[in-house]
């Protein structure tokens, strides 16, 4: 044995902190279009190189480049880009109800908008999405009215949820959007478990679990990806890498050592790593992969190569931890600024009719929002006291009948 | 009626739940072809197909999630944790999924599955084939805990959590599976054959959740037991011949409240037993709401007989197990206390 | 001496710890370069080195494991779960290996670490940024658990923590963490200052662990409390002008009895309040407890305020939040009692 | 989107039952010698393959080949012999022990021996092996002393962790050897704050970490390696793949879909695949994972392939699930048989003195328990009762000392 050395501890630090220049440089980032496209039934074995690529559609130009790109419609582009306005709409004027005081919390998807949007266009109306927190474009690209999303937000008497979670902890099972939760991570199975369901009923339904790099850490992801791989699932596992986990890079989630989609090979399914804020790299890459479901073929993992734009929440501030021009300098740029060149270099779209879009936009949110005030916002409204005793069981025991009345309620 | 053991009444009611219910399903950690390591789950593969019941990853955690969400899609997984030990990994998805689901998404989406898994010591399992761990879910609000004491009450309250749209965690007294057992390790075990409860009806019958019964009836003292411990403060009752009346909860959540006071307003006297260790323990909650409701009836404390604050040693097995002799001394400190 | 908010106290613990002992460390979620979500690791970073105060991964279950590892090799380390909700993913890790480790080994190997967790409500922090989870780890044998209530107590009970051979879990009372709330969330909020216990010696000193402390004396019915419920019962107290004794317990395990019992005979009344459900909550232990050991000494039942059997809502924050107003009807039920 | 098909749910089934033959026909098995070493330095990237192939060192007729071959002298293979001879011996008597009703409990790793003698020498006296309950031959290789594993066995008053565990659950802190538990898995992240402790005191010591194929599909095998990876921390992370866990295949933890190996790609670790009844091979294996993790290069993963020859433990019977004669199908042999066939290819033994060293090992052993069993069995001699009480805590509270007075001890 050779002579022992003294080990040291390593703990990663990103290239960048507050004062620093953002520095992106050791990002290797192929051209759009290099990458192939398997077919969708092709062995794990013959795509061990993909989860090291990065799946991009759409050139600096705007224009599709290589196999994966998609033939989509101009009509489901502006779709597409509509929803992305709208999601980022909704979260910029809902982010400054929080900070006016109308409720205690709110949390934006900015810059990784095409990722819920597309996968939300790219799935069946009857596909189940085991969404994150930052997932509201999945709604918005499914049409899901604005007021009731707010008035969950004002936890007032007109919540659907009624009070119960905290504001952004949607549940729309008509519009294949899972209850949330504060937890990261634990519903991440129950994406697999939904799915095994529909292959135990010999449905058609498949499942799409979502992720951020941040939570793979935890127990459930492994859990979930077992269960996933031995019983081949119908399931679309993804992970959103936004690189940023509240302050803590993706560094400490592993990414010094290799990529998220390398996960997959843990699991012998396929892995891919896609350019998330790529909305046409996204929809191919979720086709693909709902297709490999759809014929049995089991589950596949998704890396999204994104970045998160903004802070956490409304509890966080970034310029803390990373240097506050970090997103400006964040090489794969804006999904929308993309999604709109795309469309104006095909001549589908121009400058004002997206001024006129996103007008219209801010003012349907702006609508909702004052509908929603009108309801009540946080501790001036809220639901019937009752409700808090109610659907904990199917039926409330003693003790919550005990307790309700107690409450006088 | 035919005579059953405990073990082979849950498969009966497994069984029964499989053929009428095609959204029932079964998996767990070597459930499958081999039948369970208890043989709780035995020839149920054979019998309905590898989908209907198959052997999972020894994952409980994720055994739990993958459960919920098949819940969510609207089946009713009955899984197996291997031991209830191996559930504290699951603990998580339990209390933060299952219970849940049903209030925060006012209803959108319930968990209607059932966790089976045995507990309980006096098999010389050592630390970690031994807890009872009830008490750790009787405070998780959303979530029901069952835990039968004879095979007929097996059969029967193991179809109603599976018929439930609440998510129970339904505790099986490993030390029952095949016999009665009083808490007598030193004598000759006992079958179930020929036990009054060990006549299980065929086919579908359900025992409602939060029903207690009373095992025995009795004036002087209220003994509040379940699982295993019904038939060892049965065993103590008998031999220290006082007149206690014996409760059943058969299930910790719900409780049964009224069965609880109206026989301690009678007695004024209670003894709680469970074989968990105390401190914390469903025995606090017990001895909490009894002083409570019952106050002015109440002679001398609540008295509680559990096992002892540490973990459960392999060699003390009969040490750490609350046996009927420590059951009868409570018996008799109770009745002792000027009245 | 300084005055310190609880923040700064734990700061400081952390602080004076990581100056005196080359084997404690720090490690969590976002505790790092950010110093924590609440600021308690601030600076610590920046003033011991990467090494000795760094970022994990978002794995619970994974932090403790590796704390136990670290503490087996013969460190102290102290880690954060961002919310005590949280904590579940490590509770296998907690029951089954930390607070197990010196038993099963006989003590070859040990677990000297700390788990730190900002627990309870009155933030608005919906479901899962609110609860209470001291009953599951009072249930388990092998690890304590201590709560502080003040900037002092935090400190010194922090650094008795991290010296402690035994594996503690710390839970923290968010809502108290920059004023010593009373409850009352519709009045201006208070800050430390001023606040006697805000006074907070420099450099070491240990609270000792299973010391309770009489935040109040008095003489007409006993209060058990910790963590934010003893500033909402001392208001309630002084509200409803009853003349209390108010006992801070400071830590749930060990638990200082020798006072309980003693403030109980004393007083002859006795109400448990805590911010956690109530069923199977630790106020059962208490209220079981105190009825145990002071049966004839007891005027009325042991009364308990305690969050509601549901899951901590959103909208309802300060209808679920045990209150004063809940706590004065509590102490008046208590006395209206035929003495 | 293609027409939909009707999904259906995939249970993974062996290749083979009770009343069927054995078949490893699936398996595919490269000759010894044929896989490269790489330098123990080389970057993750690099050996990609290696987790896909099989690392062999000794062939059919014993003769050591490739690059992987260690030189060890006649010496150092000898007292790995006898080590595993005496875990044998060890296992068979013990076995019987409990089938006479002396004790409740006993598991053996029959088959598996190589694999915790040889990573048991290949390691430093100061290294700590964090074991499962196969690893036995660890403590035979450092001469662990028989009679205290006997006395722990019978739970005896002589028993050094007084009664408390089950028994084989030992402890064994002066022989690198960490107490073990009735779960499974949950120690494996142990392991890798351990290392990270020594890393972190700026020490010379490494770790080692064991788990069993079935296990990897709880959330601590993920979390442990997550750990590892991130903070590179000085650890062997091992999977003893023996292909089964009680009564399910590997196809349950996920063998369909890749290897255990695989795993490693997750995390950007190198992973090893090695024949786990070539005693050379895993001292290779070892080895050079240990000069990895001692260069401050962090942690390998290594999946050790082997077959659990009997049952998993006293409570079992194999012949319930999997052909009987499936034991000697397995292609890879007995690590015994394999290591003595080398050293008498080698001239350095002999069937004579091997005999002779059985002989003497089963006498140690029956000497062994016949004097533990003049301490006791279980049942007839226990520890003092107070033991039931100490070292819960570093010092009895109240609860423990009313209880303990209680008790009458
Ligand atoms: C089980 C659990 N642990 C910790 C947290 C606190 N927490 C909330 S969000 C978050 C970061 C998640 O990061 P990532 O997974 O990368 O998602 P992102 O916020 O970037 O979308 C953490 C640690 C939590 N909510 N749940
Ligand atoms: C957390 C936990 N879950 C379940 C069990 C029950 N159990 C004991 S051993 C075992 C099989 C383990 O198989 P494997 O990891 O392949 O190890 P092997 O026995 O083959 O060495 C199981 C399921 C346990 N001990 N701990
Ligand atoms: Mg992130
Ligand atoms: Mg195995």
């Amino acid at each position: 044995m050779k002579p022992r050395s003294r080990l040291a501890l390593h703990v990663p630090a990103p290239s960048s902190r507050p004062g620093d220049k953002p520095d992106f440089s050791g990002l290797d980032i192929p051209e759009a279009g290099e990458i192939r496209r398997p077919p969708c039934d092709t062995a794990e074995a013959e795509m061990r190189d993909l989860p090291y690529a990065l799946i991009r559609v759409l050139d600096d130009e705007g224009a599709p480049q290589g196999d994966w790109a998609p033939r989509l419609s101009p009509d489901v582009l502006r779709g597409g880009l509509r929803a992305m306005l709208l999601t980022r709409a909704f979260d910029e004027r809902l982010f400054r109800i929080q900070r006016q005081g109308k409720t205690s919390f709110y949390m934006k998807s900015t810059g990784e908008e095409a990722i819920a949007v597309a996968a939300s266009m790219a799935l069946g109306a009857k596909d189940m999405c085991f969404p994150t927190y930052r997932f509201v474009g999945w709604l918005m690209a499914r049409s899901h009215p604005l007021l009731p999303l707010v008035n969950q937000i004002f936890s007032n008497e007109k919540d659907p949820l009624k009070g119960r979670q905290l504001p952004i902890l949607y549940s729309a099972r008509e519009y294949g959007f899972y209850s949330l939760s504060g937890n990261v991570g634990s519903r991440f199975g129950h994406a697999v478990g939904w799915a095994m369901a529909s292959a135990y009923k010999g449905d058609d339904k498949i499942a799409m679990g979502v992720i951020g790099e941040g939570t793979t850490a935890e127990g459930d992801f492994h859990e979930a990806l077992t269960f996933a791989s031995v019983y081949r699932a119908p399931v679309i596992l993804a992970i959103t890498n936004n690189q940023w986990a509240i302050s803590s890079f993706s560094g400490i989630a592993g990414a010094e050592a290799t990529t998220f989609a390398a996960k997959a090979l843990a699991y012998g399914i396929p892995g891919l790593r896609v350019d998330g804020n790529d909305f046409l790299a996204v929809w191919a890459a979720i086709r693909w992969a709902a297709e490999r479901a759809r014929l049995n073929l089991g589950a596949t993992l998704i890396e999204f190569f994104t970045y998160r734009a903004e802070g956490h929440s409304t509890s966080d501030d970034p310029a803390k931890y990373r240097p506050s021009e970090e997103a400006g300098a964040w090489p794969l740029g804006d999904p929308v600024e993309r999604l709109k060149q795309h469309l104006i270099a095909q001549n589908e779209w121009d400058e004002a009719r997206h001024e006129a879009l996103i007008a219209e936009l801010t003012e349907e949110v702006r609508a909702a929002v004052k509908e929603g005030e009108r309801a009540g916002v946080l501790g001036q409204s809220k639901p019937s006291v009752k409700e808090m005793f109610e659907n904990v069981f199917e039926e409330p025991d003693w003790r919550l009948i005990e307790q309700r009345r107690e409450m006088g309620s | 009626m035919p005579e059953l053991s405990m073990i082979k009444a849950l498969n009966d009611a497994l069984d029964v739940m499989l053929a009428r219910d095609p959204d029932v399903l079964i998996f767990g950690e070597d459930v499958g072809y081999f039948g369970g390591v208890f043989r709780v789950t035995d020839k149920l593969q054979e019998k309905h197909g590898a989908t209907r019941c198959f052997d999972s990853p020894i994952s409980e955690g994720g055994i739990v999630a993958t459960a919920i969400g098949m819940s969510a899609y609207g089946l009713r997984p009955v899984v197996e944790i291997q031991f209830a030990d191996y559930i504290l990994p699951a603990y998580d998805q339990i209390v933060s999924e299952a219970s849940r689901l049903r209030y925060r998404s006012n209803g959108e989406f319930i968990a209607p599955l059932t966790v089976r898994s045995p507990y309980g010591g006096g098999i010389y399992g050592g630390q970690t084939h031994s807890q009872s761990p009830e008490a750790i879910f009787a405070h998780v609000t959303g979530v029901k805990t069952v835990i039968p004491s004879t095979p007929y009450d097996a059969k029967g309250l193991l179809i109603a959590a599976i018929e439930c749209n609440d998510p129970v965690i339904f505790l099986e007294p490993k030390r029952l599976y095949n016999g009665p057992f009083d808490g007598h390790h030193d004598r000759p075990t006992t079958s179930w054959a020929g036990h009054p409860a060990a006549d299980v009806p065929e086919g579908h019958y359900a025992v409602p959740l939060g029903k207690a019964s009373v095992a025995r009836e009795g004036s002087e003292v209220t003994v509040l037991a379940y699982g295993t411990m019904v038939h060892v403060s049965a065993a103590a009752i008998e031999e220290s011949g006082i007149d206690a009346e014996l409760i059943d909860l058969r299930s910790i959540v719900p409780l049964d409240i009224d069965a609880i006071t109206a026989s301690v307003r009678k007695t004024g006297r209670c003894v709680v037993v469970h074989e968990a260790s105390r401190y914390a323990g469903f025995g606090g909650e017990l001895a909490a709401l009894v002083q409570e409701r019952c106050f002015y009836h109440l002679e001398s404390p609540v008295e509680r007989v559990a096992g002892w604050d540490t973990p459960y040693p392999h060699a003390f097995e009969w040490d750490y197990f609350p046996g009927p002799a420590r059951v009868s001394a409570a018996l008799k400190r109770c009745l002792e206390t000027p009245a």
